[in-house]
């Protein structure tokens, strides 16, 4: 099994260089790891709209017509009239259904969240602690075909502060 | 499919019902109504309502399902005393029944505005909406001494702490009057077979009670009366007490 | 983690088991507690487990004597409710009437005989047996008896009538003695006067309300206190809008207003002690106008000379404007009545205003007539009651008897001397002379707390006797007084008590009382008068009437009373119809207010106190529970810098006592008043010093007339004190503020 | 500010990390003395009234509801400024937020968690609270959707799950800064909460947009939750709360005492966690500006609502306004108009708005006339409805008032707790700031 | 250093399994009490036999429940009417003698509710019975019992349940068994 490189850069420009060149080169299994987001290197990534908006908006759809539909259920299971009301009565049953809406929505997002990102992270991968401090990590994956020889040394070229030869699989 | 569609147009009308089975309702005559509060310990009597104690009363605490309110007008020496029994109205749009998150109260197919005591979880949020402040709540667990609990009545409970109570028309004796009536092999309660403990007691009759559905019971034509008034009809909680206002004393 | 140690295992187990046990303790604790299901050994025949039964029986907490059907579930007591066979009250009860269950089930009661073992008034006492208590006390009644010093035996009861009034009466003369006396604060003693002196006869007619089209009541608060306020109330109701369109008049004159003034359409206020002169004043505007066209018309035009409009306003205080008119109305509107009662009884001129009141019907000529008054049949069985009520100075002259040790043994039954006596009558100090002070009584009350023995007696709920209301309906009735339930405690009724004595003592008191239950006694006397009432001797039938009496609770005769025609007063009559001034005791300018003390609806006269859905009911008039409170005019107090709970002395002459103010807006500024019935020092958890009792300051006034206690003729001063608390209340705000809660009714005025 | 020197990356993390890291004694005799007044103040006296009943309390049959739901207003109305603020600005991408939405948010989860005890406390059988939740239960019953008490339920609960979503969410990256710079048990419980983030790039790309969506939903949210805790009021008929205008009112009312919340705890953040370099008077300056905004729009409704009672010439509302105005509790009506409408107008000044002590003194003196604001709502308009006879008075128990400081002391201690758990001032948000990290300048 | 959730969860593993064993615990110890320890069969004073009584001497319900079918309450049987018949019956019988020690100390038998309702529950025998509901609908098969055992759970879902099925008049209505 080949080995990953990963590469520390202490420049935020040197670091986006390096897998810029690494993608323009062929390398296709590159992950960025950043101390914060970073718009540059998401489109390196090729990262666009995340499906995360899927979820949201199914979720809250679902939510608004469920929580519609607990409130009827509820008021039909054991009938109990109120105030001269309705049984199924708009008004509030749109204000639980509103809440519901968010609420749901709110847990797809979440649940979107996670299953995009791959988090949390069951394995343990290529990391390195500076990373969150203030360095810039990128980590190569090889292919069979691929050499590891050049992308190390498209990175060292680019300024990378240190390069590791790590065991763990991205 | 069209049973279907009845269904949920009876779902989606207000107020739910079509017609009430029976319609209770009351009549209070003030003109007749002395405030000599004989209604009160009836009600008190009848419902188990606590002995709550000096201190509680100096805490405003009591419990009276019924009271007499009291209002001065005029000055000495032109003043004059009025009285006006205060119950609950069981209205048939009770502003209390719906903030219950539990549905302790509702509205059932007599038209009574039903207290569940065992169902109340204690918001009061029923007493802040009812206009007539005529709920009231168990601040403690009243105890009773002994062997004073022995007049309690079988057929109502004893509230614990936490718990809102209020007038029920006396369901018990409804209850009661439903039953004979079946026993009777009757469809239906005569009028004037059922009398909550106010009404039965009341030494002027100033008080009717009855259904209000049946037009020749005494209440349907007591409610015609042109005295007839409704407490804070303006709210339109449609409440089913109709005073008859005191009469003007010119002979 | 692989393999489990040996050490993990053992978490696991134990992790197990503690969860084990808190699930088992949890399932154990959500449990309901056993409940049991016990049987009765032997099921009595007309025994059903949740179906309540109903007795009719006779209500005793007031002398009215309403029939009340007591409903009972598994042999307790659940619920009073009036009877509505009974002509008094027709199935309606008030307030007090309801609360009797507190009576019954009185956590204060007292359980068993007692013994003072103490000082007298120390409140100490043992237990003893029924007994050591009937033996004790039958042997001392005995030797009085063979010392032929059976006149020394004193027994004072309080308004008991009936057959069991008869049962003292016939226990005390087998004792030798006459010495049997009622005393009952609330007895109408100037009322019996008065009606003595107008109508010859010592009685109460019956006041037909119901039909009346205008009732002009001086004082009178029949619809609270007076007389039988269950059945007046029935009567209003029935005035107001019982008869279609026809809505008669009411009018209140009294100083303060009452429960009944509350209700009237006018509500008038005279100078205190007034209101005869008043109605000698209306009596002169009749006259004067031709409203009475009598063969005596002279004799009477002679009598109200002296009370023209002009004289009678300035000293009653009511404009002449409103005397004229007040007389025309009532001459218009008829039939009319005119009621006395309430404060005009409690002056020194008593007799003589509530004389110069009845002469308004006389006047009016409403004697006789549906709307006025009517005169009652004989009882069905003679009533003595009345004669043996004994009024202030009566009860000065057994004073004086206890005070010169002439006074043995004194029993007393049902009343209260010690509270409701003014301390001024030196009751308790004249108890010094009786060496055995004996209390029947169910309660400890004030008296009881200074007997040397008390045997505890049922209260009504438990015990047999009968009773025929006074005054009565218009026709002759009589009522069974049953027991319905169980005794309570280890008490026994009073008929009992007084039979076994009889026995116990011997000679021949078991020869005049042969029986030895109340219950026999009461049937042989009832059956007397069922023979007495059948044609032929049909004894056989007797059970069955005895039966359906008691089935119904009373009994009545379809007879009313021959009208009498009152052609004319004698001359001797008319010319003694004269109203002079009340008297008051202090002197006005040190004692400013005239002090009305009045019975409340809730405790009556101090009765009630004991019973806590009575201290719970809010008082009609100012919603105050719990406590007791002088009552002024705003005016007076705004001029006094006094506020509502200002704790106020209240000084007479007679003594001080303290209780808190309360602005009432419908009482004169030159008088207070103060309710009856709270300041017990004895008398069960509920009543025990609560409040003060205003008897305490009263002064020994007596009526001119008769030497009744004159209670509303003491002057007071009240002064302010440092101390203020809250009077407990229900009230918020006692005005409509404007909002439409009584339906545009406007002020009438 | 000109001696301000920007810091670097690490010293964001140093400076950061070191609140979180570095405990000292101060930390903890603070914490014990919140911690022992949230006990004996809050929860033993809650102890005692649910023994006795609800008896325990000042309320009584004329004011069934006292401080117990006006504390629950306060504290859900506290709760208003942090997440919507943070939410709101950071869709508009405002980049001053970044310092202080953390522990913003933390006011809205910790004060709305005390308003949810406030809940339970006014309950009379609290322990059937489940009840009002669709659970199933052994009736068979299920709870009354129709009842604004319901829509409270269901509006707390989805704030408090959204809320506490929104802050977890936005702080895991900073849970893996704590995971990196600890060891041992802390280490492995960092790196369950932060569930192994590396900062990747597909990591930060679904964070930003889960996160905005989570503003998105968050927005609407809390305008909605005050609106209906509002509804608790304006749906019943009480004069003086049958009001259309009270879910604006509530919702205006919660953000400003929310804003001024969160001027006193940067106040307290800054001065006791030494975050000068972060917490700065930018921020200061910009919270000043909506609290004058706030003040206005505040002061704007009450004015109305003394207008259209006066106004409206019907006898209740007048009343009602009246007793509110010239009532017993008038002093307490004046100060909070003073508090609130009067005193914020200082803020217009540049020097007032730029002085941290002064800010923190008026943003204390707001929250005080806030807490004013709900006690009067139901101690003037509840005891004094429709029927003159039933008017009453309410004054809090000892139980009721000790429950209150307790309240205070409880948020108090879940913010210590929180600050020890979670960095107070977002690390990588706060970086993003700075300027970037560039060989090329 | 690992950065993976599972190896960080791995370290609580062992408190975890220990708490879900505890939660396991509980679940049985509380299943244990309630059926084990059940309070729907509980021992009776005097260990009465319905079958030998009605399927054996096919004794009618109502003769001894004498008020099912009259009042609220069904009621049991009074001991004297136990003794109506054992004065001679079985006289010898342990069981019988216990009684017969009641019966002379004339002491009620303190016999264990069974079927016991809460207490803000209004429950008529009457109007059940009259409705041609058999005892065994609710009782379930107590002529087979030696002793007597719950069979319906008694709480509110299961009446409600049977009154919906029957369609009774206002069976659903709080207020036609709440008091």
């Amino acid at each position: 099994m080949a080995k990953n490189i990963m590469a520390l850069f202490q420049y935020q420009d040197d670091f986006l260089n390096a897998a810029r060149k690494l993608k323009a080169s062929g390398f296709d299994r590159i992950s960025l790891m950043t101390p914060i987001p970073m718009h540059d290197a998401e489109k390196i990534a090729g990262l666009d709209k995340s499906p995360v908006r899927r979820f949201s908006l199914i979720g809250a759809i679902l939510g608004g017509l469920s929580g519609f539909a607990m409130a009827t259920a509820c008021a039909l299971v054991f009938i109990l009239p109120t105030g001269g009301r309705a049984i199924i009565t708009f008004p509030p049953f749109l204000v639980i259904s509103y809440e519901m809406t968010i609420l749901i929505g709110v847990l797809s997002t979440l649940l979107g969240f996670h299953i995009v990102s791959g988090l949390p992270a069951w394995r343990d991968k290529p990391y390195r602690m500076e990373t969150s401090i203030d360095r810039f990590s990128l980590v190569v994956g090889f292919d069979p075909d691929d050499d590891p020889a050049l992308a190390e040394k498209i990175m060292r070229d680019a300024g990378a502060e240190k390069i590791i030869q790590v065991e763990k699989p991205e | 499919m069209g049973k279907m569609r009845d269904k949920l147009k009876q779902y989606l009308k207000p107020g739910y019902y079509e017609k009430y089975d029976y319609h209770w309702g009351m009549t209070i005559d003030l003109d007749r109504c002395t405030g000599c509060e004989a209604c009160v310990v009836a009600c008190q009597a009848e419902n188990n309502l606590p002995i709550v104690g000096e201190k509680r009363f100096k805490e405003r605490r009591e419990i009276k399902w019924l009271r007499v309110e009291r209002y001065w007008e005029g000055e000495y020496p032109n003043i004059k005393l009025r009285f006006i029994p205060m119950l609950c109205q069981h209205c048939d749009q009770a502003p209390c029944e719906t903030p219950c998150p539990v549905a302790a109260t509702y509205h059932n197919q007599d038209g009574l505005n039903t207290q569940i005591y065992n169902r109340c979880i204690g918001t009061r949020t029923c007493a802040v909406y009812c206009p007539y402040e005529v709920r009231y709540f168990n601040w403690f667990t009243y105890k009773w001494d002994e062997p004073l609990e022995q007049q309690l009545n079988p057929d109502v409970t004893v509230r614990e702490k936490g718990v809102m109570e209020k007038c029920t028309f006396c369901i018990q004796r409804i209850r009661q009057a439903k039953d004979h009536a079946k026993d009777d092999g009757r469809r239906r309660v005569r009028d004037g077979e059922v009398t909550p403990a106010c009404v039965q007691s009341c030494p002027t009759k100033a008080m009717v009670f009855g259904d209000l559905n049946d037009p020749n019971s005494r209440v349907s034509k007591m409610y015609k009366n042109p005295r007839g008034y409704k407490v804070l009809e303006e709210l339109n909680t449609l409440p089913k007490i109709v005073y008859l206002k005191k009469a003007d004393s010119d002979v | 983690m692989n393999k489990i140690s040996r050490r993990d295992f053992l978490k696991f187990i134990g992790a197990g088991s503690i969860g084990a046990g808190a699930g088992l303790l949890y399932g154990k604790s959500t449990k309901k507690t056993v409940e049991l299901l016990l049987p009765q050994v032997i099921p009595p025949e007309d025994y059903s487990p949740g179906i309540a039964t109903w007795y009719n029986t006779i209500c005793q907490q007031c002398g009215a004597g309403c029939g009340i059907s007591v409903r009972t579930r598994e042999g307790r007591a659940k619920k009073i409710e009036g009877n509505s066979n009974h002509p008094v009250n027709q199935g309606r009860l008030c307030a007090m009437g309801q609360a009797g269950l507190n009576a019954l089930y009185n956590p204060d009661r007292i359980k068993s005989p007692l013994k003072r073992t103490g000082e007298r008034g120390n409140n100490s006492f043992t237990e003893i047996s029924w007994d050591e208590a009937l033996t004790t006390l039958g042997s001392r009644l005995g030797n009085l008896k063979i010392q032929k010093h059976g006149d020394s035996v004193y027994l004072l009861t309080g308004g008991v009538r009936g057959h069991i009034d008869k049962l003292f009466a016939t226990f005390m003369e087998a004792m030798g003695s006459d010495n049997y006396f009622h005393y009952d604060f609330t007895h109408p003693f100037a009322l019996y006067e008065a009606n003595r002196i107008i109508f010859g006869e010592e009685i109460i007619p019956y006041y037909d309300i119901n039909n009346a089209n205008y009732v002009l009541s001086f004082g009178a608060d029949y619809l609270g206190t007076w007389i039988s306020p269950v059945h007046y109330s029935l009567a209003y109701g029935h005035l107001r809008q019982g008869r279609g369109n026809q809505r008669g008049k009411c009018v209140q004159i009294e100083p303060r207003m009452s429960l009944t003034g509350a209700n009237a359409d006018e509500w008038i206020t005279c100078l205190p002690g007034t209101e005869g002169l008043l109605a000698m004043g209306l009596a002169h505007v009749i006259m004067n106008d031709g409203g009475y066209t009598g063969s005596d018309q002279n004799e009477w035009m002679q009598a109200v000379t002296p009370y023209s409009p002009s004289v009678v306003s300035r000293q009653t205080g009511v404009e002449v404007r409103d005397i004229t008119r007040l007389a025309h109305e009532f001459m218009k509107h008829q039939p009319g009545l005119a009621i006395g009662g309430g404060h005009t009884e409690g002056n020194t001129n008593a007799v003589a205003s509530l004389t110069a009141i009845n002469a308004l019907n006389y006047l009016s000529g409403n004697l006789g007539k549906p709307g006025g008054i009517i005169f009652n049949p004989e009882p069905a069985f003679p009533n003595m009651s009345i004669k043996r009520q004994a009024n202030y100075t009566q009860m000065l002259e057994l004073i004086t008897a206890m005070t010169n040790k002439g006074v043995d043994i004194l029993l007393v039954h049902n009343t209260n001397p010690v509270f409701n006596l003014p301390p001024a009558a030196k009751f308790i100090e004249a108890l010094h002379g009786v060496p055995l002070l004996v209390s029947l009584s169910s309660f400890m009350d004030e008296t009881t707390a200074l007997a040397d023995l008390v045997l505890p007696t049922h209260t009504y709920l438990e015990a047999w006797g009968d009773d025929i209301p006074e005054p009565g309906v218009g026709f002759p009735i009589a009522s069974i007084s049953q027991p319905v339930v169980k005794p309570v405690y280890n008490t026994q009724s009073i008929g009992d008590i007084i039979l076994a004595l009889a026995h116990q003592i011997g000679g021949e008191l078991p020869v005049a009382l042969p029986w030895t239950q109340t219950e026999d006694y009461l049937k042989d006397s009832w059956k007397k008068i069922y023979q007495e009432r059948t044609p032929v001797d049909a004894t056989a039938g007797f059970d069955d009437f005895w039966k359906a009496a008691l089935m119904s609770g009373v009994w009545g005769e379809n007879k009313t009373r021959p009208l009498i025609k009152f052609d004319r007063l004698s001359n001797n009559q008319i010319q003694k119809i004269h109203v002079s001034q009340p008297s008051f005791a202090g002197d006005e300018k040190d004692y400013p207010f005239v002090l009305l003390p009045y019975l409340t609806q809730t405790f009556y006269d101090g009765r009630g106190a004991n019973l806590p859905w009575l201290q719970e009911l809010p008082d009609p008039m100012t919603s105050i529970v719990y406590s007791s409170w002088v009552e002024l005019n705003p005016k007076t107090a705004n001029r006094l810098g006094i506020s509502e709970g200002d704790v106020l002395e209240v000084q007479s002459i007679a003594g001080t006592i303290r209780a808190p103010a309360f602005l009432y807006p419908a009482i004169r500024p030159d008088v207070i008043a103060m309710p009856i019935g709270q300041g017990h020092s004895h008398y069960g958890r509920y009543a025990q010093n609560r409040g003060v009792n205003p008897m305490t300051i009263l002064a020994p006034e007596v009526d001119d007339t008769n030497g009744a206690l004159a209670w509303s003729a003491t002057r007071v001063r009240i002064t302010k004190t440092e101390e203020r608390i809250r009077i407990i209340k229900t009230d918020g705000v006692t005005r409509t503020l404007g909002r439409q809660i009584l339906g545009n009714n406007s002020v009438h005025t | 500010m000109s001696d301000y020197r920007e810091p670097t990356y690490a010293e964001v993390n140093r400076d950061i990390l070191r609140t979180l890291l570095e405990t000292g004694s101060r930390y903890w005799i603070v914490f014990g003395i919140t911690a022992t007044i949230a006990i004996v103040c809050f929860y033993i006296p809650w102890i005692y009234q649910w023994h006795v009943g609800l008896g325990a309390s000042g309320q009584s049959r004329s004011d069934v509801w006292g401080t117990y739901l006006s504390n629950f207003i306060f504290w859900i109305g506290l709760s208003h400024s942090g997440t919507l603020l943070s939410a709101v600005l950071h869709i508009t991408r405002s980049g001053w937020r970044k310092a202080i939405y953390r522990s913003a948010e933390a006011m809205t989860l910790f004060s709305l968690m005390t308003a949810a005890f406030f809940v339970l406390i006014h309950l009379g059988r609290v322990w059937f609270v489940h009840w009002s939740v669709p659970v199933p239960n052994q009736m068979g019953l299920w709870p009354n959707f129709r009842s604004p008490l319901l829509f409270d339920v269901m509006a707390i609960t989805t704030y408090l799950t959204a809320s506490s979503i929104f802050i977890y969410m936005g702080s895991v990256p900073d849970y893996a800064a704590v995971r990196d710079a600890s060891t041992g048990l802390r280490r492995r419980l960092y790196t369950i909460f932060s569930f192994g983030w590396r900062g990747t790039a597909r990591e930060w790309h679904t964070l930003g947009w889960a996160y905005t969506f989570f503003a998105v939903f968050v927005i609407p949210l809390a305008v909605s939750v005050h609106s209906i805790v509002s509804w608790d009021f304006a749906m019943s008929l009480v004069p003086g709360l049958h009001h259309t205008i009270f879910a604006p009112y509530f919702v205006c009312g919660a953000i400003y005492s929310g804003t001024a919340g969160i001027v006193t705890v940067m106040y307290l953040l800054r001065r006791c966690l030494n975050l000068e370099r972060y917490i700065r008077e930018i921020h200061l300056d910009n919270l000043g500006k909506l609290l004058i905004a706030l003040s206005l729009i505040w002061a704007y409704i009450n004015i109305l609502e003394l207008f259209t009672g006066w106004y409206s010439g019907s006898s209740f509302q007048y009343e009602a306004l009246t007793y509110k105005l010239f009532g017993y509790y008038a002093p307490l009506y004046w100060e909070m108009i003073l508090f609130c409408a009067f005193i914020p107008q200082l803020i217009f000044w540049k020097k007032i708005r730029s002085s941290w002590n002064i800010m923190f003194v008026i943003s204390i003196l707001i929250n005080i006339g806030m807490l004013t604001e709900r006690f009067l709502i139901v101690s003037t308009s509840l005891p004094r409805k429709f029927l003159p006879n039933a008017f009453g008075f309410y004054f809090p128990s000892l139980v009721e008032i000790s429950i209150t400081i307790g309240s205070f002391a409880l948020f108090a201690t879940l913010f210590l707790i929180f600050i020890k758990w979670t960095p107070c001032v977002s690390i990588y948000e706060v970086k993003e700031t700075l300027k970037p990290l560039r060989r090329v300048e | 250093m690992s950065i993976s959730v599972r190896d960080a969860l791995g370290t609580f593993k062992k408190p975890a399994v220990i708490s879900i064993i505890g939660l396991i615990g509980f679940i049985i110890g509380y299943v244990i009490d309630v059926t084990v320890f059940s309070d729907a069969s509980p021992v009776q004073p005097i260990n009465f036999s319905h079958r030998m009584h009605v399927s054996k001497n096919s004794i009618p319900c109502l003769h001894c429940h004498v008020y099912a079918d009259k009042t609220p309450s069904a009621g049991v049987p009074g001991v004297s009417k136990c003794m109506g018949c054992h004065k001679v019956i079985a006289t010898e019988h342990p069981e019988i003698q216990k009684l017969a020690t009641y019966w002379e100390k004339r002491e009620p038998i303190p016999w264990i509710k069974v079927h016991d309702v809460p207490d803000f529950v209004y429950f008529t025998h009457k109007r059940h019975v009259l409705a041609g509901l058999a005892c065994q609908e609710c009782h379930g098969p107590v002529e087979n019992m030696d002793r007597v055992t719950r069979v319906s759970s008694l709480k509110m879902p299961w009446c409600v349940d049977c009154h919906t099925k029957k369609q009774v008049e206002n069976g659903r209505d709080c207020w036609t068994c709440h008091k």
